[in-house]
């Protein structure tokens, strides 16, 4: 039976689907015409949840629900940074989305009902809150990516994202109905215990492999990655920055509560099938990312790969790989919002800036823009001393703990590669001459700017003092700090 | 005399032949329209094998949900695109041998795996809800209602997002589109629409002049 | 294919005792054997009065009596047609309401037995149907002209 | 061997065919009830000429429907076109098969057999969509689209309803239902009266569901001449015919057993005699209490034919969604409520 402690648990999660459903009917309710108040009201709900996430429960783990819901440091950072990401997709996606008549009140609702998903997710305690929470966050995102309902790219990648994720989903279930059938049980807790002496340990192996399956479509690692590219480049970039940012967190955390709280019993089987996959991502990522003349694309491709090094975070399946892995997700995510922030930036009605021509001599028109993404490329690239590239260091160091010296090397063989095509964006902003009939006009949105600014500053912040998130993420994972 | 657990298995066989046949006609046929007939066969063969593990409520809530509601909007939308056969029909037939060879190995490795030897075993376990001692509605809601009570307030937030999404992609307000609001219907009352006049009478024998028609009834726009 | 499992205690629901005055009938089968039954006396019965009407009924097919009733005017073209997409929304509400009805049903069932909480939890999700629900309404997606 | 084959297969099909047979004499005699009371209150005769009182009309209406053609337009698509009244007649019928007519008068004592009864009535709209689809014909693929969102619609409502009545019931047994309105004060423990505004929307949901009267847009003879059966003609017209008046009595029967008390006797609890068995069940009830609440049901549905007006199809739609579902909805609560509080007393068995 629930109690009042359990609401408590809940609390940031309930308060927020509260609030979504009164914008939702807000949003319903209100005339067109005042959907800016809107705006800022979804960005103060996102604030007061992060400000309810860290508030509450202090004092590490608690469960609720029957231990449905597990609520501990990895969740609540995963949550708070969920929540940040999202103010700031809400930021960046507010002129695009009026410049395209996009500027509905389901973008937003949709959005918060997906970090609802996320925050579910994070904090599962059973294969079915798992499921539950991945599917509300699916189902948002696919509504999210048709939302362009006019343009045939975005419909186009909206059913390739439904189709692929529907079959993501359908492995995964088939893998947990599997695990439930060697096992007997669906709680996360109790699977870890019961995994160890299955009575059907061919069984639990092959529902592992179908839940590897439904984590890599999720996480988008090759050899999942199909839909990726297509999504990343149909979707209206307001959209983009938010499946690309967000969800990673979330990916990360359902790998995690499967994987180690599940099925931690099995690491010494998925490590190996995991490690292939950081490979084959790496590889895949890196090398077709260097043909891409659309930057959105680009950056599609580019998620591969780093989807591949938080994979090699997750391979050392020990407390330290997993506070990588989770440093790693955090930090992808920063960049890829500045990113994507900085397109959306320079887009403008009828100009979608998403070329790599496009940007052609941005530092002459506007050099601050031009520094942003510099700073944005540079750290996904991994150049010291931005954020980027102490989050590498720290997936490698983990795949060399783990005794997988190849890995890590083929990891920082690829880490060069990757160089020369975020290297290239930087060579056409800043050696290129501007082609001609493109305006290259920054957003007037002072909140976009500021907010864009800070972004990007804080990856050279935060390469220069890594120091306490690092601290923060070991401290979830029951590491002192080092 | 037939043994009930003879019986038993004879139908498991037997609707699951009808599953698995159904499920083929399903990819195999060529009218789409009798390919989401063959699909509604498999659901409901299905059931059938549901209710032979003795799961009534998810057998027939089975039926209800899918067959009653998710085939219809199948068949509305089967029926009313023009699928083109053939392009179908030829990605089918490319794409077969390597659906042929994925589906055989699926089908060693589950065999190797599960075992020959459950083939032998009787394929329904023992019902939990009989041992409860209560009947399977009731088993599976008490355990929906206190133990998965937290995934079941999900799943209506789920079937929200479904509700506003499906809303927020299809809905196209037309501009031509006239349709009358029953509440101002309701609201309206007589002093509004009908306003009498007093008018002296007409005389025609007087004038030649047609007679002016005054609007007695005047309806508001 | 279902098999013996190791006994677990997350396998039962926690409230095991039966409930009050209810028979229980552990032989499902028993009770929808005739139900499977029926369905197929009255699937014969519609093909004896389908084969009557074939085997008695006369069968002179001529173009006109054969093609498909239209206001005096010849068929111009295949009469399947794109629906208003309405219908369609129509029927993913419906399938969204159905699922809800699906869930209200065990509910229904052992709700007394639960108590206050079965009640609370039930408002809780009905309400956020209700929310879809106004919303629905509001953007019109309910309106025909 | 011989013993069990006569347990499990002769004497079940003896009891459907107890049920099947009567039921379609039932639909013979009800569709000239119809016409007969339609006739009075038009004050016509109506039939009169076949039979004494025309009471032979139903039968020779079936004669002449066995033994006209059955025409399979050109276009039709052969297979669908036969299947599509079957798939209307089956769920029909078979649907009786958890129908209690009185104590322990059941074919199947299903646990969930008010389940299995919502699963049967949305199983009609197959034969509906298909014989529309089929027939390749532009009003009956109209009709069909009409009749199909239609009966989706109501059918929400109708479920709904049916909550509420599991909720004071607390089973999906039918029999346990009817079991749960017994009560000392006769008809007044039957849930029709907590339920008031449920039962309503009930009935005319299933009015509605079966496409009649004020609500058969579908049909719609004026503008779309018959819907989704137009091309239909001979036996198979008269299966789509045998299939809406049993669903009709269906519904009849349905109201009785989940508002009506069934088989109860609406004086249950004010006479106590015994006086001989012929007569003990005027006030014991038994299954000719049922027959007569559901020919009262039935006759209402050709009342409302012969008094009301054709609905226009938004009419239809926003009765459906905006009035009936939000009122279920809201009524599920409410009895939930009355059940918890103890509000109304629910019988636990005569």
């Amino acid at each position: 039976m629930p109690n009042f402690n359990d609401i408590l648990v809940l609390l940031p999660e309930f308060y927020l689907v509260a609030a979504a459903c009164l914008l939702l009917l807000l949003d319903a309710f209100m005339k067109p015409e005042q959907r800016g108040l809107l705006h800022w009201l979804s960005i103060a709900v996102l604030l007061v949840a992060v400000y309810l996430v860290v508030a509450g429960q202090p004092d590490g783990t608690a469960t609720a629900f029957n231990g449905m819901f597990v609520r501990d440091r990895v969740a609540e950072i995963l949550k708070v940074f969920a929540l940040l990401c999202t103010v700031l997709v809400f930021v960046y996606a507010r002129p695009y989305l009026a410049d395209r008549k996009l500027f509905v009140g389901e973008f937003y609702t949709l959005a918060i009902f997906a970090v609802i998903g996320i925050m579910l997710l994070v904090s599962a305690g059973n294969l079915v809150t798992v499921y539950l929470g991945l599917e509300l966050l699916t189902l948002s995102s696919y509504a999210l990516v048709a939302l362009n309902r006019d343009s045939p790219l975005s419909s186009e990648a909206a059913i390739k994202y439904f189709v692929l994720g529907a079959l993501a989903s359908g492995m995964l279930l088939y893998g947990m109905s599997m695990v439930y059938g060697a096992t007997g049980t669906l709680s996360l807790a109790q699977l870890h215990g019961a995994a160890a002496h299955s009575a059907m340990p061919n069984l639990l192996l092959f529902g592992l492999i179908f839940m590897i399956i439904g984590i890599g479509f999720k996480l988008g690692v090759a050899p999942f990655h199909m839909w990726i590219p297509d999504v990343y480049q149909g979707a209206p970039t307001a959209v983009t920055v938010f499946i690309g940012s967000a969800p990673k967190l979330a990916a990360f955390g359902m790998a995690y509560r499967l994987l180690e709280s599940g099925l931690g019993d099995l690491a010494q089987h998925w490590q190996l099938m995991l490690a292939v996959l950081a490979v084959l991502s790496l590889a895949i990522g890196n090398l077709v990312a260097i043909v891409q003349s659309n930057l959105k694309r680009l950056l599609a491709y580019s998620t591969i790969s780093h989807m591949g090094y938080l994979l090699l975070g997750l391979v050392n399946a020990g407390p330290e790989g997993y506070a990588a892995a989770m440093f790693y997700a955090i930090s992808y995510a920063l960049m890829s919002t500045a990113a994507f922030g900085v397109i959306l930036a320079l887009a403008r009605a009828g100009f979608e800036c998403e070329e790599i021509d496009d940007f052609k001599g941005l530092n002459q028109r506007s050099p601050w823009m031009a520094f942003l993404m510099l700073l944005a490329m540079f750290s996904l690239a991994g150049v010291p001393p931005l954020f980027g590239f102490f989050a590498k260091l720290l997936v490698l160091q983990a795949a060399i703990d783990a005794n997988m010296l190849w890995l890590a090397i083929v990891g920082a063989v690829f880490a060069i590669i990757g160089l020369y095509y975020y290297l290239r964006v930087v060579k056409v902003m800043y050696f290129d001459k501007p082609q001609d009939g493109v305006r290259l006009e920054v957003q007037q949105d002072v909140s976009l700017r500021w907010m864009l600014s800070l972004n990007a500053l804080l990856l050279l912040v935060l390469g220069l003092c890594w120091g306490p998130l690092l601290g923060w993420c070991r401290a979830a994972f029951g590491l002192v700090s080092a | 005399m037939i043994d009930p657990n003879l019986f038993q298995l004879i139908c498991f066989y037997a609707f699951g032949v009808v599953t698995v046949g159904a499920a083929l006609a399903v990819i195999t046929l060529k009218n789409s329209v009798h390919a989401v007939l063959a699909l509604v066969l498999t659901f409901f063969s299905t059931a059938c094998i549901w209710l032979l593990a003795e799961a009534e409520f998810l057998a027939i809530a089975l039926i209800v949900v899918y067959v009653g509601a998710v085939m219809v909007l199948f068949l509305f939308v089967v029926m009313m695109l023009d699928i083109k056969q053939e392009q179908v029909r030829e990605g089918f037939i490319r794409y077969l041998p390597v659906g042929i060879v994925v589906a055989l190995v699926m089908l060693v490795e589950m065999l190797a795996l599960i075992g020959v030897r459950a083939m032998q075993a009787i394929p329904m376990g023992a019902n939990p809800a009989a041992a409860a001692g209560m009947s399977n509605t009731a088993w599976l809601g008490t355990a929906l209602y206190t133990q998965y009570l937290l995934p079941f307030e999900i799943a209506a937030l789920i079937l929200t997002v479904g509700v506003v999404a499906a809303v927020a992609l299809t809905l196209r307000q037309r501009a031509d589109r006239r349709h009358e609001s029953a509440s101002q219907q309701v609201r309206v009352n007589a002093r509004d629409r009908v306003r009498i006049v007093k008018m002296a009478a007409e005389q025609p024998a007087r004038t030649t002049a047609q007679p002016q028609q005054p609007g007695d009834q005047e309806a508001k726009p | 294919m279902r098999h013996a499992e190791p006994k677990l205690p997350d396998r039962h629901p926690t409230v095991t005792d039966a409930p009050d005055g209810a028979e229980v009938r552990s032989i499902v089968l028993a009770e929808y054997w005739p139900v499977l039954l029926f369905i197929g006396v009255a699937t014969g019965l519609g093909l004896v009065l389908l084969a009557i009407g074939m085997l008695v009924g006369p069968r002179r097919p001529e173009p006109e009596k054969l093609a498909p009733y239209e206001c005096g005017f010849e068929a111009f073209e295949d009469a399947r047609m794109r629906f208003d997409v309405r219908y369609y929304l129509l029927a993913i509400l419906f399938i969204i309401f159905d699922l809800e009805i699906a869930f209200l049903f065990p509910w229904a069932v052992v709700f007394e037995k639960i108590g206050m909480v079965a009640l609370i939890e039930m408002a809780l999700f009905l309400l956020l149907l209700v929310i879809g629900f106004a919303y629905v309404w509001k953007k019109g997606a309910l309106e025909w002209e | 061997m011989g013993e069990q084959i006569l347990n499990q297969l002769v004497w079940p099909i003896i009891y459907i065919l107890c049920i099947a047979v009567p039921l379609i004499l039932a639909v013979a005699m009800f569709v000239y009830w119809e016409r007969k009371v339609i006739g009075w209150m038009h004050v016509r005769m109506g039939p009169n000429k076949i039979g004494p009182l025309g009471l032979l009309q139903a039968f020779a209406d079936v004669v002449k429907l066995l033994i006209k053609e059955v025409i399979l337009p050109s276009s039709a698509n052969r297979f669908l076109y036969y299947l599509a009244p079957l798939l209307a007649l089956v769920p029909a019928f078979a649907a009786w098969a958890v129908i209690p007519f009185g104590e322990r008068m059941v074919l199947s004592n299903a646990n969930a057999g008010v389940l299995y009864l919502l699963a049967m009535t949305s199983l009609g709209v197959y034969g509906i969509i298909l014989a529309g689809w089929a027939s390749n014909s532009r009003y009956a693929l109209l009709g069909a689209m009409r009749s199909a969102a239609q009966v989706i619609s109501y059918e929400l409502a109708m479920g709904l309803c049916l909550v509420c009545v599991l909720v004071l019931a607390g089973s999906l047994n039918l029999t346990d239902i009817v079991h749960a309105q017994a009560g000392g004060k006769g008809f007044l423990d039957w849930f029709w009266l907590p339920l008031l505004p449920v039962f309503v929307i009930y009935f005319i949901s299933g009015v509605a569901e079966t496409n009649r009267a004020p609500f058969d847009v579908a049909e719609g003879e004026s503008e779309i001449v018959a819907g989704f059966h137009v091309e239909y003609s001979g036996s198979a017209f008269a299966i789509f015919f045998l299939a809406e008046y049993a669903n009709m009595i269906l519904v009849s029967f349905l109201a009785s057993v989940l508002f009506l008390g069934g088989w109860l006797s609406p004086f249950q609890g004010w006479i106590t005699a015994d006086v001989s068995p012929w007569v003990n069940w005027i006030w014991t009830g038994g299954f000719i209490w049922l027959f007569i609440k559901a020919f009262l049901f039935a006759f209402m549905f050709l009342w409302f034919r012969a008094s009301f007006p054709r609905y226009r199809y938004d009419q239809i739609m926003r009765l459906g969604w905006k009035v009936f579902i939000p009122i279920a909805i809201a009524w599920v609560l409410v009895a939930g409520c009355m059940k918890y509080f103890g509000w109304v007393s629910i019988g636990t068995g005569v």
